[in-house]
């Protein structure tokens, strides 16, 4: 694996931060001006990260060295295959929530709008910036921005409602990340003098086993956006944020974020040997199955379509570190790829909720009742969606699940077995019904005008319900990154 | 025991009027009789610095002198140390201003609340 | 004209305010104008000063011509040159904030006194931080306290000139028993010079008079810096005084006080009778340790802006004083950083809060409601600098408090790091408080949520002038480019860290 | 100089010091406090220190005291506590 | 309450108490303060500066600053009550 | 309190004695190089004479000699003179205050030295009698604001 140095990792995080200056003086005055540029950084920054992809799958890591804030602090950014991962799914899904956005935000005639816009570039912004981290300060600085920025979009409508759950949104990602992920930061570097992400791990071989799996159950608390039990309950009270907000955030980037981040912090910093030796990877295993079991029993409750879809997404999480925590090749990768199979469909879904919320002004599950009938496209898009979550083939949900499958044979670990398959069911079990009553219930009779949203907010759903469906026959590019992870950890 | 404490009775007496003035600024409720205690206070201090510059058989510090000439030899032995009093000089301008201060402020709280006692100033604005 | 900086940084201030008073009958006025052409000056003059410092060692110029210890010498080394940029520099933005806020809070007859004072505190505060004589220290220590609790006074409630009486009380208290405790160093060496003393000082440290002393000395400034137990004059005085004195009380007078302290302790008693004769070590882990807890606790309780700001400052020192407690480099360098961060980044929120006030009136938190959207810019530089405080990367408050824990973990008081963390916990609850209010509660009378849309996106917007929203401005973008470029600030406290505890 | 002068000196000072912040009218603590600050000046001259004495009998038993006088008729003769 | 403030003022008084048993003795010629600065003052004053009266010389020559000092604090407290008391002046 | 009081002993007496008191108060300031006294003391002397005018006439009938904006301009003046020597030492090539450095036609160091010392009393004696009776006519003629908000 060589290293090169390259500046197109910075290049794409300042797309965002170009944008925003152009966002504001296009102002509330020209909306058609302000999102233009939205568009065009979308893409442009997409076209950068996209541009990075032969090099990483040729084996190269990129890396760049912004600044050292003091010796031992150091702002470096550096692309590999992994990062790389990441920061495609993140930035691709931008081009489309944009398309969306428009069109959710004018449907509503939204208030503050450009606050929006803005604090939506520069979640992007923080987005990126964790995927092409290159060390646990870096990653660290770029997961408060995301924190930071995201809370004026979960607090958007101002209400009551939501400022209290945005308040609930603040107080558990920024009070585990300082209470929790902070410490275990000082500790890592007091133990290894460096916080810069090696194959192998940094702690490796520095510390006693119980210093380890202290540092360890501080990083997997502190990292409060893996949504991991119990510090999972600010994704249900961000829902109150508009849905894009919740698409693209609460099922891509916020979320995946964090995931991302405790990936990292088992695969570059413990490092998988290290995991294994002292146990702590199945440890963290069936921490993981307790959530998946757990939050979809909880998501069956939930009447309300966005929670539901929430609570789908925390269980959903787990697996991704589930297959992590498994420290086995197939597992790993199971892992990984769940993190662009899951974003594929739970996009789609969260755009397909607030496309409901458009047509028929409906929140509720109970009530929507026959809506199939009025809003075909959407809920069929819906059904795509549902099905690549609960993995059925040929969606790209299938894959990773699979993969996690045989992970979990591989590792010998049958209970872990059970828990997926188990949680598949209930995926279906939670999902299906709604698709059901939206295509066989009795319609309301006070929605028989009802009809689709505008074509900004179905194309896009129809668009990403697709490519769930086409990642499952050309998961390539995705495929050989994550394989490029996964040969880079085990050394084979 | 007796010698030691007349050995250095101005220490005592410095520590006990120390005491008081610092009592009766944390104590007393009255605002013009904690600036008596500050003033005790700081007279006290300034005895102790007084007392660090006494030599047993020392005069003043003014060289012997007559039309500006220096009439007899300078030992250090015969004069009292002039240092600690040209810190209490300053010391003692330090306390008046404090007072001046200090009693200016007072001034207006009576204008204000018509009241120099500590206890009878409300807590809250009304 | 060079070697004579370290007087001219002080004695600039104190000369402008004799001037002031002596224009006061001319027709225009140019008290503001002096007052700030001073502080400018000094703030020039003191990075020149930190730059030969930095660059060739402590300089030290005898008044008078006297060589100590029989004259008074003004000593600038790294640590003293650090500070003394920190102190110039805010009160010369506070200075520049003075011209409008000024005239409004303390009234138009009041002006000429208030600039004069006004220059006499920033001249005393200087002087406390080059002198290298312990007695010229008390001095300048009572100029600046004296100027400081007339300045409270003047504020615009009716209480607040009970609060400077507090404040005065406890403020001589504090000075005196700084006074005995130099009297008690006096009988035992014979010398007020810090370096004269320090090396007349080791060979008597088991003398009960100089421990005595030593206890005088923390007591007595401590009570100057708000150390916890005895805060209770701070937030009264800080929270009520007018809204160009606040920023100058909680970021430059407590952190002079903390300056004093921790030259006392360094400089002139040495790091080998602060760690091994006395127990300091734990004395300070247990009061900074409160401090920083039940001062961010009582933070939270409170409903005026100011004293809200005010409260956090004894929380803030709490920090401070921590980092003396473990002992080694790595937490000294967080207590100098933390200086720095903490003055910046308090001043800039006192100066929001006082542009709030001349604009508004406001100091209730509950009243705030909508501000973000009247006050874009204001309430922007707020929010940064909350941020800061809580020590968000990328800001100044992050670097203190990374030094800070890694001292504690290097001192193998790993139960410090959250006592650190909870504290910064708190800060973001009381400052997320005013964040949430400020930006995102709409007045009553306007409504809220997405129906009526057209109303508040009209809201007209009322900032207040440029030279009040500039400065607090400064201030903040300066914790961000010092958080980015953090080596600056952490080499140079490096330098004064390893100067304060003997090492190479 | 004299021992017992001294000591009877320092024992007045002791006596002033307690009069003065016990006495109920304020403008009796004034003078005392006058009186105070004079003993101790004859303290100081005793002791050698001519010039604080000189300072202190100007300033103490005379600046200050026309100080507190101006105040306390400012305000009010009565204290409580 | 009164008792938390007398208790205070004891603890205060122990110390210096404490301390006073370490400090030389009274009017001893060779305390550190008469062997150490001062003799250079006593013994310099008329050749350096010209004036018999030590106290003056120390006061306005070697450590005028702090005179300078002392004479703004009450600069200070002047213009310190101007500013409390006088509305209409400076 | 400085109302006039219709009282001819204390108004003869105070007219008699106030010029010596003034005299005595130059003299502490000048002497102060071989006696007890110097700038300070004599200036509260100086001050005090002023006080007891201001106590037998009254604040009206004194106007015309003390009035709070000379005492401002003297009291600033004085410490001008005081940091100004300081000022012209360090110009001519010494450090602050520096006398020895001070351009004056004298023989010798010393000299010049006590000359700078003189000139330092009298700035100290100066503005010590200004601030003195500043502060005494601001305690003393102070009229309330009825503040009451």
């Amino acid at each position: 694996m060589e290293t090169v140095k390259s500046i197109a990792p910075i290049c794409a995080l300042l797309v965002p931060l170009i944008a925003i200056p152009f966002i504001a003086l296009a102002g509330q005055r020209r909306p058609n001006v302000r999102e233009f540029w939205t568009i065009l950084a979308s893409v442009i920054m997409f076209l950068i990260v996209a541009s990075m992809l032969p090099r990483v799958q040729g084996g190269e890591v990129i890396e760049y060295q912004l600044l050292t804030l003091f010796p031992g602090l150091d702002l470096n950014f550096r692309v590999d295959a992994f990062g790389l991962f990441f920061g495609l799914v993140a930035s691709f899904l931008w081009i489309i929530t944009s398309f969306y956005s428009i069109g959710y935000m004018r449907s509503f005639n939204e208030h503050a709008q450009t606050r929006y816009y803005i604090c939506f570039a520069i979640s992007l912004f923080g987005a990126l910036g964790v995927a092409f981290a290159a060390n646990l300060i870096t990653i660290l600085i770029f997961y408060e921005i995301l924190t930071l920025s995201t809370y004026p979009l979960v607090i958007h409508e101002e209400t009551p409602e939501a400022i209290k759950g945005a308040r609930r949104y603040l107080t558990y990602l920024l009070g585990t990340s300082i209470a929790f992920n902070l410490p275990a930061i000082f500790l890592t570097y007091t133990v290894a003098q460096t916080l810069e992400f090696s194959n192998a791990g940094i702690l490796a071989g520095k510390a006693s086993p119980l210093m380890i799996a202290v540092i360890f159950i501080l990083f997997i608390a502190g990292i409060g956006k893996s949504a991991m039990m119990p510090f999972h309950s600010w994704l249900p009270a961000a829902m109150v944020a508009p849905t894009p907000v919740s698409a693209l955030l609460h099922a891509v980037a916020v979320v995946k974020a964090g995931v991302f981040t405790v990936l990292r912090v088992v695969f570059h910093v413990f490092g998988i040997d290290l995991l294994s030796e002292i146990g702590l990877g199945t440890a963290l295993a069936y921490f993981a199955s307790f959530t998946i079991i757990v939050a979809s029993i909880m998501a069956l409750k939930q009447d309300n379509l966005k929670l539901r879809l929430a609570y789908s997404t925390v269980s959903q999480l787990s697996y991704i570190v589930l297959g992590a925590s498994l420290l086995s090749g197939k597992g790993m990768m199971g892992g990984i790829l769940h993190i662009v199979m899951h974003a594929f469909g739970k996009i789609t879904l969260f755009f397909c909720a607030g496309s409901i919320l458009i047509a028929v002004k409906r929140k509720n599950i109970s009530e929507m009742s026959g809506i199939g009938k009025k809003i075909p496209i959407t809920m069929f898009a819906f059904f795509l969606g549902a099905l690549s979550i609960i993995g059925f083939p040929p969606f790209g949900g299938f894959l990773s699940k699979w993969y996690l499958v045989l992970g979990s044979l591989e590792a010998n670990q049958i209970p872990i077995l059970i828990v997926i398959l188990t949680s598949s069911f209930l995926n279906g079990a939670y999902f299906l019904p709604i698709v059901y009553r939206a295509f066989f219930g009795e319609l309301d009779e006070k929605l028989n005008d009802a009809h689709e949203a505008s074509s900004w907010v179905v194309v896009p759903l129809v668009l990403t319900a697709l490519i769930s469906m086409v990642l499952f026959f050309y998961p390539q590019p995705f495929w050989r990154l994550a394989a490029l992870t996964v040969k880079g950890l085990t050394g084979g | 025991m007796i010698d030691y404490v007349v050995s250095k009775s101005n220490y005592w007496i410095y520590v006990v009027l120390m005491m008081i003035g610092f009592y009766a600024m944390i104590s007393k409720k009255n605002l013009i009789r904690k600036l008596i205690g500050l003033n005790i206070f700081q007279t006290a201090v300034i005895l102790f610095f007084i007392s660090t510059g006494v030599k047993k058989g020392a005069t003043i510090p003014i060289a012997f002198h007559e039309k500006g000439e220096i009439i007899r030899a300078i030992e250090a032995l015969q004069y009292t140390n002039p240092l600690p009093h040209v810190l209490m000089l300053t010391a003692i301008v330090v306390m008046i201003s404090t007072t001046g201060v200090a009693l200016s402020i007072v001034i207006k709280i009576y204008d204000a609340y018509k009241t120099i006692e500590e206890d009878e100033i409300p807590d809250k604005e009304e | 004209m060079a070697e004579h900086f370290p007087i001219l940084v002080v004695i600039i201030p104190i000369m402008a305010s004799f001037i002031i008073l002596l224009l006061w009958r001319t027709k225009h006025r140019y008290e503001w104008h002096i007052t700030t052409a001073a502080t400018f000056l000094s703030f020039l003059i003191s990075l020149s000063l930190l730059n030969t410092v930095f660059l060739s060692g402590p300089i030290r110029y005898w008044l008078g011509g006297w060589e100590p210890p029989w004259g008074i010498e003004y000593v600038v080394d790294s640590f003293s040159g650090y500070v003394l940029v920190v102190v110039t520099l805010v009160s010369f933005v506070t200075s520049v904030f003075a011209a409008k806020s000024v005239k409004k809070e303390a009234g138009e007859g009041r002006t000429v006194s208030f600039f004069a004072l006004y220059s006499l505190l920033a001249g005393g505060l200087y002087g406390i931080i080059v002198t290298g004589d312990l007695f010229n220290l008390y001095v300048f220590l009572e100029i600046s306290s004296l100027a400081g609790y007339a300045l409270v006074g003047v504020g615009k409630k009716k209480r607040a000139i009970v609060a400077s009486y507090n404040y005065l009380i406890l403020g001589t208290i504090g000075a005196t028993l700084y006074l005995i405790g130099v009297g008690q160093l006096y009988i035992m060496t014979g010398t007020l010079n810090m370096a004269d003393l320090s090396q007349k000082l080791p060979a008597i440290f088991e003398s009960k008079v100089i421990i005595a002393a030593f206890a005088l000395f923390i007591v007595g400034l401590s009570i100057k810096m708000a150390l916890f137990p005895f805060h209770a004059w701070l937030p009264d005085a800080h929270g009520l005084a007018p809204s160009v004195i606040s920023p100058i009380l909680s970021a430059c007078v407590i952190e002079v006080a903390a300056y004093a302290m921790m030259r006392v302790m360094f400089t002139v008693y040495t790091p080998a009778f602060v760690f091994k004769v006395v127990p300091a070590k734990e004395v300070f882990l247990l009061g900074g340790g409160v401090a920083m807890l039940v001062g961010s606790y009582l933070t939270l309780a409170q409903t005026d802006i100011k004293r809200m700001l005010a409260y956090s400052s004894v929380g803030q020192m709490g920090y401070i004083i921590l980092g003396l407690s473990f002992a080694n480099h790595t937490g000294l360098v967080g207590s100098i950083v933390h200086i720095f961060s903490h003055a910046i980044l308090k001043a800039s929120l006192f100066l929001v809060a006082g542009s709030l006030i001349y604009k508004t009136g406001i100091t209730e938190i509950s009243r705030l409601k909508g501000m973000g959207k009247k006050m874009p810019l204001s309430m922007a530089t707020f929010t940064i600098g909350a941020l800061g405080m809580i020590g968000i990367p990328l800001t100044t408050g992050f670097i203190s408090e990374w030094k800070l824990a890694l001292g504690a973990l290097e001192a193998g008081k790993w139960f410090i790091v959250p006592v650190i963390l909870l504290s910064a916990l708190l800060n973001a609850v009381y400052f997320g408080r005013v964040i949430e209010i400020v930006w995102f509660k709409t007045d009553e009378e306007e409504g809220h949520g997405h129906k009526e849309i057209g109303k508040h996106e009209k809201t007209s917007i009322d900032e207040a002038p440029l030279s009040l929203v500039l400065p607090p401005f400064i201030l903040v973008s300066l914790s961000i480019i010092f958080g980015i470029g953090a080596f600056i600030p952490v080499t140079l406290a490096e330098k004064a860290a390893s100067m304060l505890l003997g090492m190479p | 100089m004299i021992w017992s002068l001294d000591f009877i000196l320092l024992i007045f000072v002791v006596v002033c010091a307690i009069a003065a912040i016990t006495v109920k009218d304020l403008l009796s603590a004034v003078i005392i406090l006058a009186a105070y600050s004079f003993f101790m000046a004859l303290l100081w001259a005793a002791m050698g220190a001519v010039d604080v004495a000189f300072t202190e009998a100007s300033v103490g038993a005379g600046a200050s005291t026309v100080f507190f006088i101006a105040a306390v008729f400012k305000t009010t003769r009565r204290a409580k506590g | 309450m009164k008792i938390f403030q007398l208790l205070i003022v004891l603890l205060t008084g122990g110390l210096l108490i404490y301390g006073m048993e370490d400090l030389p003795g009274w009017g001893d010629p060779s305390s550190p303060p008469s062997i150490h600065v001062s003799p250079r003052y006593i013994e310099k004053t008329v050749e350096e500066t010209g004036t018999p009266n030590m106290v003056t010389s120390v006061l306005a020559d070697y450590r005028s600053y702090d005179t300078l000092g002392e004479a703004t604090v009450i600069f200070t407290a002047g213009v310190a009550c101007l500013l409390l008391l006088r509305k209409d002046a400076p | 309190m400085i109302v006039q009081y219709e009282n001819i002993i204390i108004k003869t007496i105070s007219r008699i004695l106030i010029p010596f008191i003034q005299i005595y108060a130059l003299y502490v300031i000048m002497h102060g190089h071989y006696s007890p006294g110097g700038g300070f003391q004599g200036g509260v002397i100086l001050g005090a004479s002023f006080i007891l005018l201001v106590l037998a006439f009254g604040a009206e009938a004194s106007q015309k000699r003390i009035s709070l904006k000379k005492l401002t301009v003297l009291a600033s003046l004085g410490l001008l003179i005081f940091s100004g020597i300081g000022l012209v030492a360090l110009l001519m090539g010494g450090n602050y205050l520096d006398y020895g450095k001070l351009p004056l036609p004298l023989e010798s160091i010393p000299k010049i030295r006590a000359m700078g010392i003189l000139g330092i009393e009298i700035g100290v004696g100066i503005g010590v009698m200004a601030i003195m009776i500043t502060i005494f006519l601001a305690i003393a003629s102070y009229e309330t604001e009825g503040k009451n908000d």
